[in-house]
């Protein structure tokens, strides 16, 4: 790895990353300890690495906190799913809870990270991932507007380039708004991003230099 | 409150126009023995206020294919198997309030708790913020929302006593117990009635103030 | 007993009545099935009086629905009080909660009825029962007026004349005011009233006639 | 979370100035060690938010009569026994916040839930909602109420178990749940701390995310 300007490391040798790999990473930053959730999709991917003892906690939205691995067989109950309606299991300090306090519980600023998945996102932290604005498409919110604003952090994990090849990460989002300023960090395929005020720095890049990279964005990068 | 042997009796009177709040999260909590008396009963030009918009061709997706319902005010009305909403809503046949499931879930708890409207941070600079009354409060934006008052809740809770006390089961929980704090008239229906005394006062979710009929399916 | 124009009813050889009679009074006019707050002090004797068999719930504000009696010898538990911070006992069918669900139950118009005493009631309704707005006084609140607001009627229960001979059913209240336009009923010694947008109608007089009675008040009395 | 042995280590640093949410009804679920702890601790010129002012000589009134607290927020300082508080406010050395008992709650569950004001049918029309900003919705009126938030919440509950999950007994559960959504740190003095897997999922009031730190008196 090769330090550069701003402190990004550059790994030329080893990405794009997998989603697996990319799950990997988001999980090495997660506090030991923290409450967090994990939306619906690639960010459910985390659960898996997180390592054993760290304490960190899941919460999932339809009303649980210490939420296990997704249930087999006979571990299988319709009373306990998570919030993509998966079958899932308790872990031994598990509560349950109602959706208006589980949602005040996320709205409240009690969860230290979420991980949602994403469309765009702004380099000042802008999300958008509930809607293309496609004028045919049945329109579907759930619980992305409130994971946006209500958790201490918000990482976004997607792929930096859409199939078309483009940028994902942009000076301003397109599409329908989630939340405001509210993405502290972004895992990507072939970099991790920090966001804030500066606007957004390169953590680390994969497979690609920074150079390159920045090329193929229009977000200046601090 | 009363303990009923059918659905369609527990469910009573339901007015043509009515809102119906509708609990469950996916088929956890849905109470589908009472939706299906309320396919039976009748009433049309519903207002139906629930987390999704039905899955596949039963429960609530069957009283939306009866065209009943006029109006679904939910969170995420789209799934893999709600064919049966997604064509409504594209043929215009059916209205659509999108709300955000914290908004949905604290809008109908501030009905249940004579609040009269609240501001809430969830969804400031977004498409469903627009036309709302914003405020700065502590240097952060609120959006103001109004409470979601039901004529009737239908809710699936796991156990109640004859008293109508109700206890839930893991995630079915989900709307339930807002909900039952939300409508002028509360049915539940459970896996269980059991006699008075027979549920630990300490774990009751949903007290029975707020129960009007119970049936066991 | 002889009935008078607005349907009033006087009772010329029974009264003035006693608290217990009071209490007795408004304990018949509770409908069964009632989920009903008794007030702290005299109101709390509106629960002797309940029928067996009533189903009739009380609610005590610090947590709790099916509140039974209060507690002697050995049932006395600290953990387990009334709203007036006596010692009380649990019914079968109980249920606990706390303060912010108590008066979402009692503020949500959830409750059929609440009983509480006053300083004052003014003939629209408007009660004064926390504060005589003496200079001097420690202000208390409490719960009174969440009841006053809350509930879906409001009753009280005092004596119609203050120490001094003064009523305390007036035109207008000159001690603070707990809430406008909440009460619905106010059971004195003397008689009970309704009260509503008509202005206060008598229902019963107690030793007193409708004409004597009209005489020592300021209210017009429909 | 942090399982501690003694109050003072549970109880923690907390500033001069701090607001400081003070759980319990009376004497039920008064977290009377952790009281007596930040006596010891020395913390000054807090505000203390709690339904009553102290009773007798103890507790809380131990910490007032230490001059500790330049203000009180509470629904019912005055009761038979609250000389302490009474002395202090009657001589001014104390400044008061009278709150209606259900604001009091529900302005905490405000700041716990991220709700950044609420229109409350509570006070109407009273002294206690002079000033402040009303509304008519629905032929109602309105009172906007702000949020109540703590520096540090301590709570009387009856079991944690390991990870701070609480449960509570009969109406001590009182002010204890609300309070541990609102502040920033959160401390209960408990009877028993059990083992990770204890208590019942269904039962937990409090969900250990709320809760900093217990200890077991």
């Amino acid at each position: 790895m090769t330090p550069r300007d701003g402190g990004c490391v550059e790994h030329p040798d080893r990405g794009p990353l997998s989603k697996v790999e990319m799950a990997a990473l988001v999980a090495r930053d997660i506090e030991p300890g923290s409450f967090v959730n994990l939306g619906i999709g690639q960010p459910t991917l985390v659960a898996d690495h997180l390592p054993a003892g760290s304490g960190i906690v899941l919460h999932t939205e339809n009303g649980m906190l210490n939420m296990g691995p997704a249930a087999t067989g006979d571990q299988v109950d319709p009373d306990l799913t998570n919030a993509g309606k998966q079958p899932v299991t308790e872990l031994p300090g598990a509560s349950y809870f109602h959706q208006a306090d589980s949602f005040a519980m996320m709205r409240g600023g009690h969860l230290d990270v979420c991980v949602l998945g994403a469309f765009q996102v702004s380099a000042s932290g802008d999300l958008a991932n509930w809607s293309t604005g496609a004028d045919d498409a049945i329109p579907a919110v759930g619980e992305a507007m409130d994971l946006a604003m209500g958790a201490k952090q918000v990482f976004v994990m997607m792929s930096l380039f859409a199939k078309d090849g483009t940028p994902k990460l942009v000076p301003s989002c397109t599409f329908p708004l989630t939340g405001v300023a509210c993405v502290s960090r972004v895992y990507t395929d072939v970099a991790t991003f920090e966001l804030g005020e500066h606007g957004a720095r390169v953590v680390e890049t994969f497979g690609i230099t920074r150079d390159a990279l920045a090329a193929r964005l229009e977000v200046d990068l601090a | 409150m009363k303990v009923c042997d059918t659905a369609v009796e527990a469910l009573g009177a339901v007015e043509d126009g009515a809102t119906v709040l509708v609990g469950g999260f996916g088929m956890a909590g849905m109470p589908v023995a009472l939706i299906a008396a309320l396919i039976e009963q009748g009433a049309t030009d519903l207002t139906v206020v629930s987390n999704n918009a039905g899955n596949g061709d039963t429960g609530l997706a069957a009283l939306l294919a009866e065209g009943r319902v006029r109006k679904v005010i939910c969170s995420f009305p789209r799934q893999a198997d709600s064919w049966v909403f997604d064509g409504l809503y594209r043929a215009g046949a059916i209205e659509l309030e999108l709300v955000p499931q914290g908004n949905l879930a604290e809008r109908m708890r501030a009905a249940g708790a004579g609040i009269g409207a609240f501001f809430c941070p969830t969804g400031v600079g977004t498409p469903l913020a627009e036309g709302k009354e914003t405020r700065v409060i502590d240097g952060r934006t609120y959006v103001l929302e109004m409470p979601i008052r039901g004529d009737v809740a239908l809710i699936g809770a796991h156990r109640a006593d004859r008293l109508g006390n109700l206890v839930y089961r893991r995630t079915a929980r989900n709307f339930g117990p807002v909900m039952a704090t939300a409508a002028t008239r509360v049915v539940a229906q459970v896996s269980e009635v059991v006699d008075v005394g027979g549920l630990d006062p300490e774990s009751v979710v949903t007290p029975s103030i707020y129960v009007d009929a119970v049936v066991a399916v």
